[in-house]
């Protein structure tokens, strides 16, 4: 089905490897190349990536001192305040973390590592971007309609979702629905494409242990996308008509049950998590092996820990729900397969830290993005045993000990491993170093912020203050001075790191301007998409597309004089 | 589809991309189809009375179009067999006469509809009839799809252009005839 | 130990809870520390230096791959530590149901809470219950069942001091129970959103002596008391309906 | 596309009248009114229904054996979302919880005195509910 899309613009579409002259919009705007589309991606993410910062900025200030008038606000008000805690977790993660690291990584990578010219069906790629686009107006309009944007979490749970009267947020809440199930329907199109593609466009020769690990992991990713957001969609659309046609699904009293959604929402939910970690996990491989010089320690370890963990993720979805007065038998089931992920997890951790063993490492700004995310993502690891722990989780569940800990995961993921993947390829995509000093400024300016948000988060979750309380001066035991100073702490921490992010957009235009010339493979290394050009034309490799004789880690071989061995080199 | 990417024509994994592709998107359509019938399931054994509404189903409309959709998916198959055979002209007949199919099938759920629905079992009457109505209406709009590819579909096809596609409609269009295959007994015959 | 330290055990499962938190940081924190400890070091030791090549470790080398393998032993072992004690405590608070001397009733609604405490008869569903907006009466050394429901959206029922937490579900009425140990008043939370008002569902715990607890019944039994206050709740029920 | 298929259009029709049969037989299955007979051929039928078209239609005996695996991976992770679920969803009294509403519409049924008119179920649904839910106060 997914090839025969009707075609749009059918007489005028870009000839691939042809010599056909196209039009700016052809190349900008309704690109079919896959590099444009990862650009697309790419910044369509950074920008959602900024306005969740701001949200982020909006609430925090308004917790670190309530009632003020936020610069660039005004008053939070507590309907503002739910909106702006549910838009920035929606935001953050569909249209965050899934475009930049599935979708951007993904356009941009795969045919370049894999030494194809394109993706498969380059029209459902620039189609999936579209409706991506639509949905991410969708959410941020959402702010501008009566009622204003939805603010029942970015969980949704029914019957404060599927109720105007209860919600007071009736087009908010629809418009949030439709945002995020366009948003599946973007991913599942752009999904197929990934998982085709890799399986086979592969260069010739290039067998499956050769392919990068970046690759595998998107495509792992992808399946377990596909594989889990079914119910959701299914779901997604009963929880609409609940919201305007009237019918029950999630009301008890007419024999629905909300329950369902948690578990429609959850069983999808929690393979979410690995959906996004895993690329971030094959951006850090392939960066931390390229700058310390070694083979990555046991590929198929690796790859096997990932589909470990994968497959386990569809196991546990219901430690989210431990509280949520489910059956309290299924918390001992939930309990035990959730402690289990832990093992595939750890040894995941393991053999990259086993990879520094013996290297030869460069501190170049890639590499400390990739090192900070193995040693932030150990913290966001180690804390999730504690959630994970049935008995605990009682006390433990939606504190701010619950929020530290998938911030100390989504964060490396999705703010770490991206900075550690586009500093990386960014001579790659636009021909040009970065400035490595201006790099390593930006680097320590959020990486140490980072940590001053989240560590007095932990201390005061474990002081027992819930989540999305919009001014805790209404709680005698949360209003003590010591817990205000934490909470300014991490505001302020906060503020320095969105303001330190300017360094990052002041180097990448600089750079793009007037940085030095990058050449074909700055960095040495040894994968495919660094023997074509920087930047890679449309078709790649006009002269000819590669063909692969090794694996994709071979540095400092024995048998090899230079310390990395192109894939692409004939033994 | 003139120039089509170089990566489209290879084939590592032992198959033709469009016709791995056309799997994929079937693995992922069970589980949007699954999510839905397994909440309908467990709301059906839970609630007793809701036997009583799906006993105003009409068991004989559901039998004819499950016949009807049956009949289609024969159609599609021999226009994959026609193609194959290089064919083009009988592939595009026999995809012709899939859509009428398709399109049978639509209009007796249209009289099927408007008769419950004049008889008051709306959407909103109450769960039952909520998950009857998603269910099969969310079953309507694949075929609508179907049927407008495999229009695209026959047009090329008529031409002998893209032979290999009159196959990918139509493991498409069997996959939405087995929905149905499990639609008809949890809607029409379990009662 | 940590827990303790900046909130007070109030509840006979309190200690329990607590002691789990102590009892995994230990057996996340040792790991995380070695795991670190090696991080480093590795960091700095292999740091590039002129004339030193890298290493062609492949990692399928048994010399190195026993260092990965071992180290699954320890982690296991303290999974099943962690989910046995895990089990157990869940057990006694969530699954375990033991015999109670008292029921409370805790109605959650947008946006206060209901507690409805049996008379001087201590039986609930009975005219001479006490009812109570935002302020729950509980006598210390006296097990309790709560039955807990919501009346709109879902809410969730929160000690943090009793370290008790369990989701008000419209639809269902969740019956749970605890037993305070420890005079004093404690806050109750709101944990899960229900709303614009979520932040402003804060109500008090009141535990007192028995004696102290069989006054505060009997001066607030009168049926005159309790029915006014029905009253108003059940005219807001109605308003809610309507709306 | 494949050279391994060259079944001729009668095989299509032969598999097209098993289909069919099959189809009688679960109409007329529900007509004994056994309980158990009636889910037999209503489901088990389906799957044989299914099994067919999968493998004589769809051909997908003769694609690579991950695509199977696929589709059974997919179906497995349906069945895991049912028995995590249904513990919940399926139930009137779970483990420390009731559900009055299900619970009283439930109860209505039994003692036949639950409007089955179609029309009008679901108001009184709502009002036994209302019902069940406000019976302690």
């Amino acid at each position: 089905m997914a090839e025969s899309i009707p075609v749009e613009h059918a007489d005028g579409h870009a000839d691939h490897g042809g010599h056909h002259e196209m039009s700016f919009s052809e190349k900008y705007i309704f690109p079919l190349d896959h590099k444009m589309i990862a650009m697309q991606y790419m910044f369509t993410g950074m920008f959602m990536a900024v306005i969740g910062g701001f949200f982020a900025y909006a609430f925090r200030m308004q917790l670190a001192f309530p009632g003020i008038n936020v610069p660039g606000w005004g008053v939070v008000t507590p309907a503002d305040y739910n909106a702006l805690v549910t838009s920035h977790g929606s935001i953050m993660i569909f249209w965050v973390a899934m475009p930049v690291l599935i979708a951007a990584f993904g356009n941009y990578l795969i045919p370049l590592m894999i030494g194809a010219d394109d993706m498969v069906f380059p029209r459902v790629n620039r189609l999936s971007y579209q409706i991506f686009l639509l949905s991410a107006i969708i959410i941020l309009a959402s702010f501008f309609v009566e009622g204003g944007a939805f603010g029942g979490a970015w969980t949704a749970y029914p019957p404060l979702s599927t109720k105007a009267e209860y919600s007071l947020t009736g087009i908010g809440s629809t418009m949030w629905i439709l945002a995020v199930a366009l948003e599946f329907v973007a991913f599942l199109l752009g999904g197929i494409n990934f998982i085709t593609t890799a399986m086979n466009s592969r260069a010739p020769g290039m067998k499956m242990w050769d392919i990068p690990m970046v690759v595998w992991m998107i495509v792992i990713a992808s399946i377990l996308f596909m594989l889990s957001v079914g119910p959701l969609l299914a779901g997604g659309i009963m929880m609409m008509f609940d919201q305007q046609l009237g019918t029950a699904f999630f009301d008890p009293d007419r024999g629905g049950d909300p329950i369902l959604w948690q578990h429609l929402f959850w069983f999808f939910g929690h393979p979410e998590v690995y959906v996004v970690l895993l690329p971030a996990v094959g951006i850090v491989a392939d960066v931390m092996t390229v700058f310390s010089r070694k083979k990555l320690f046991g590929y198929k370890t690796v790859l096997y820990t990932a589909i470990g963990t994968g497959v386990l993720s569809f196991t546990v979805w219901a430690h989210h729900q431990f509280v949520a007065g489910i059956d309290p038998r299924m918390a001992n089931v939930f309990t035990v397969t959730t402690l289990l992920i832990s093992v595939p997890i750890a040894e995941m951790m393991f053999v990259y830290i086993a990879t520094l063993y013996g290297g030869s490492i460069t501190f170049k700004t890639p590499m400390l993005w990739a090192l900070a995310f193995i040693f932030e993502f150990l913290i966001g690891g180690i804390t999730g045993i504690f959630l994970g722990a049935s008995g605990n989780d009682i006390y433990m569940h939606d504190t701010y000990f619950v929020l530290a800990h998938f911030h100390y995961t989504f964060y490396p993921i999705a703010i770490i491993g991206t900075f550690a993947g586009f500093t990386h390829w960014f001579p790659k995509m636009f021909g040009k170093m970065m400035n490595d000093n201006l790099g390593k400024l930006h680097f320590w300016l959020t990486i140490i912020p980072f940590n001053l948000i989240f560590l007095p988060l932990f201390v005061l979750g474990a002081a027992g203050q819930h989540r999305r309380i919009y001014d805790y001066q209404n709680f005698p035991e949360l209003s003590l001075p010591w817990m205000q100073d934490l909470r300014q702490l991490a505001t302020i921490s906060l503020c320095v790191m969105l303001g330190a992010q300017l360094i990052f957009f002041y180097n990448v235009i600089k750079s793009w301007m007037s940085g030095p010339a990058a050449g074909k493979n700055p960095w040495r290394a040894s994968t495919l998409e660094w023997t074509a050009a920087s930047p890679p034309p449309h078709g790649n490799w006009p002269e000819g597309l590669p063909t692969c004789y090794r694996g994709p880690y071979e540095y400092s071989h024995p048998d090899h004089e230079e310390d990395y061995w192109p894939q692409n080199e004939p033994a | 589809m003139s120039a089509r990417p170089i990566a489209t024509t290879r084939s590592a994994a032992g198959m033709p991309t469009p016709r791995l592709a056309v799997w994929w998107v079937i693995a992922s359509e069970i589980v949007i189809f699954g999510g839905l019938l397994g909440s309908y399931i467990m709301h059906r054994i839970a609630h007793g009375e809701w036997a009583e509404y799906a006993a105003n189903t009409n068991t004989m409309i559901g039998a004819t179009n499950t016949f009807v959709l049956l009949t289609s998916s024969l159609f599609a198959v021999l226009a994959h067999q026609a193609a194959e055979r290089g064919d083009g002209k009988t592939a595009a007949r026999f995809l012709y006469m899939t859509t009428g199919g398709g399109l049978v099938f639509l209009t007796i759920k249209a009289f099927e509809w408007t008769s419950e629905i004049s008889h008051g079992m709306t959407i909103t009457a109450n769960t039952f009839w909520s998950f009857y109505y998603t269910a099969a209406g969310i079953h309507a709009l694949h075929v609508i799809a179907g049927m407008i590819i495999m229009l695209f579909v026959a047009q090329t096809a008529k031409r002998n252009e893209d032979l290999h596609r009159v196959e990918i409609i139509g493991i498409y269009w069997h996959f939405v005839d087995i929905v149905w295959i499990f639609l008809f007994p949890l809607l029409y015959i379990a009662k | 130990m940590i827990l303790n330290s900046v909130l007070p055990e109030a509840s006979t499962y309190a200690a329990d809870i607590d002691r789990l938190f102590d009892v995994i940081t230990l057996l996340v924190g040792v790991p995380f520390l070695i795991a670190s400890f090696l991080f480093f070091s590795f960091i700095f030791r292999f740091k590039k230096r002129e004339g030193t090549p890298a290493k062609y470790i492949t990692g399928t080398e048994h010399q190195y791959m026993k260092w990965i393998h071992r180290a699954h032993v320890p982690i296991l072992l303290f999974d099943v530590i962690i989910v046995v004690m895990a089990v157990n405590v869940w057990y006694d608070v969530k699954q375990d149901l033991p015999e109670a001397n008292s029921t409370v009733r805790v109605i959650a609604q947008q946006w206060a809470w209901t507690f409805v405490h049996p008379g001087p008869d201590n039986v609930l569903d009975t005219a001479d219950d006490i009812v109570t907006i935002n302020e729950l009466h509980v006598a210390k050394d006296t097990l309790y069942h709560y039955k807990l429901e919501a009346l709109d959206v879902l809410h969730d029922f929160s000690v943090p001091a009793f370290r008790l937490k369990q989701d008000a579900i419209p639809g269902r009425v969740i019956t749970g129970w605890f037993e305070p140990t420890l005079a004093g008043e404690f806050g109750i939370q709101c944990a899960e959103i229900c709303g614009i008002g979520h932040g402003l569902m804060p109500a008090r715990l009141i535990v007192e002596d028995r004696a102290q607890h069989a006054a505060w019944i009997a001066e607030n039994s009168p049926l005159s008391v309790a029915a006014g206050v029905e009253d108003e709740s059940a005219s807001e029920r109605t308003r809610l309906a309507a709306r | 596309m494949t050279a391994e298929e060259h079944h001729e259009p009668s095989f299509y029709v032969k598999i097209w009248a098993i289909l069919l049969v099959l189809l009688i037989v679960s109409v007329l299955g529900p007509m004994i009114g056994i309980k158990w007979i009636t889910l037999l051929t209503a489901f088990g039928i389906a799957l044989v229904k299914a099994y067919l078209v999968a493998v004589n239609f769809m051909h997908i005996n003769l694609t690579p054996r991950y695509v199977v695996y696929l589709v059974t991976t997919t179906l497995v992770f349906m069945l895991l979302f049912f028995a995590g679920s249904a513990p919940d969803v399926m139930k009137e009294h779970g483990r420390n919880w009731e559900k009055p509403a299900w619970i009283a519409t439930e109860a209505a049924y039994q003692a036949g005195e639950l409007d089955l008119g179609h029309g009008h179920g679901g108001d009184h649904e709502a009002e036994s509910g209302h019902h069940g839910q406000s019976e302690h106060h």
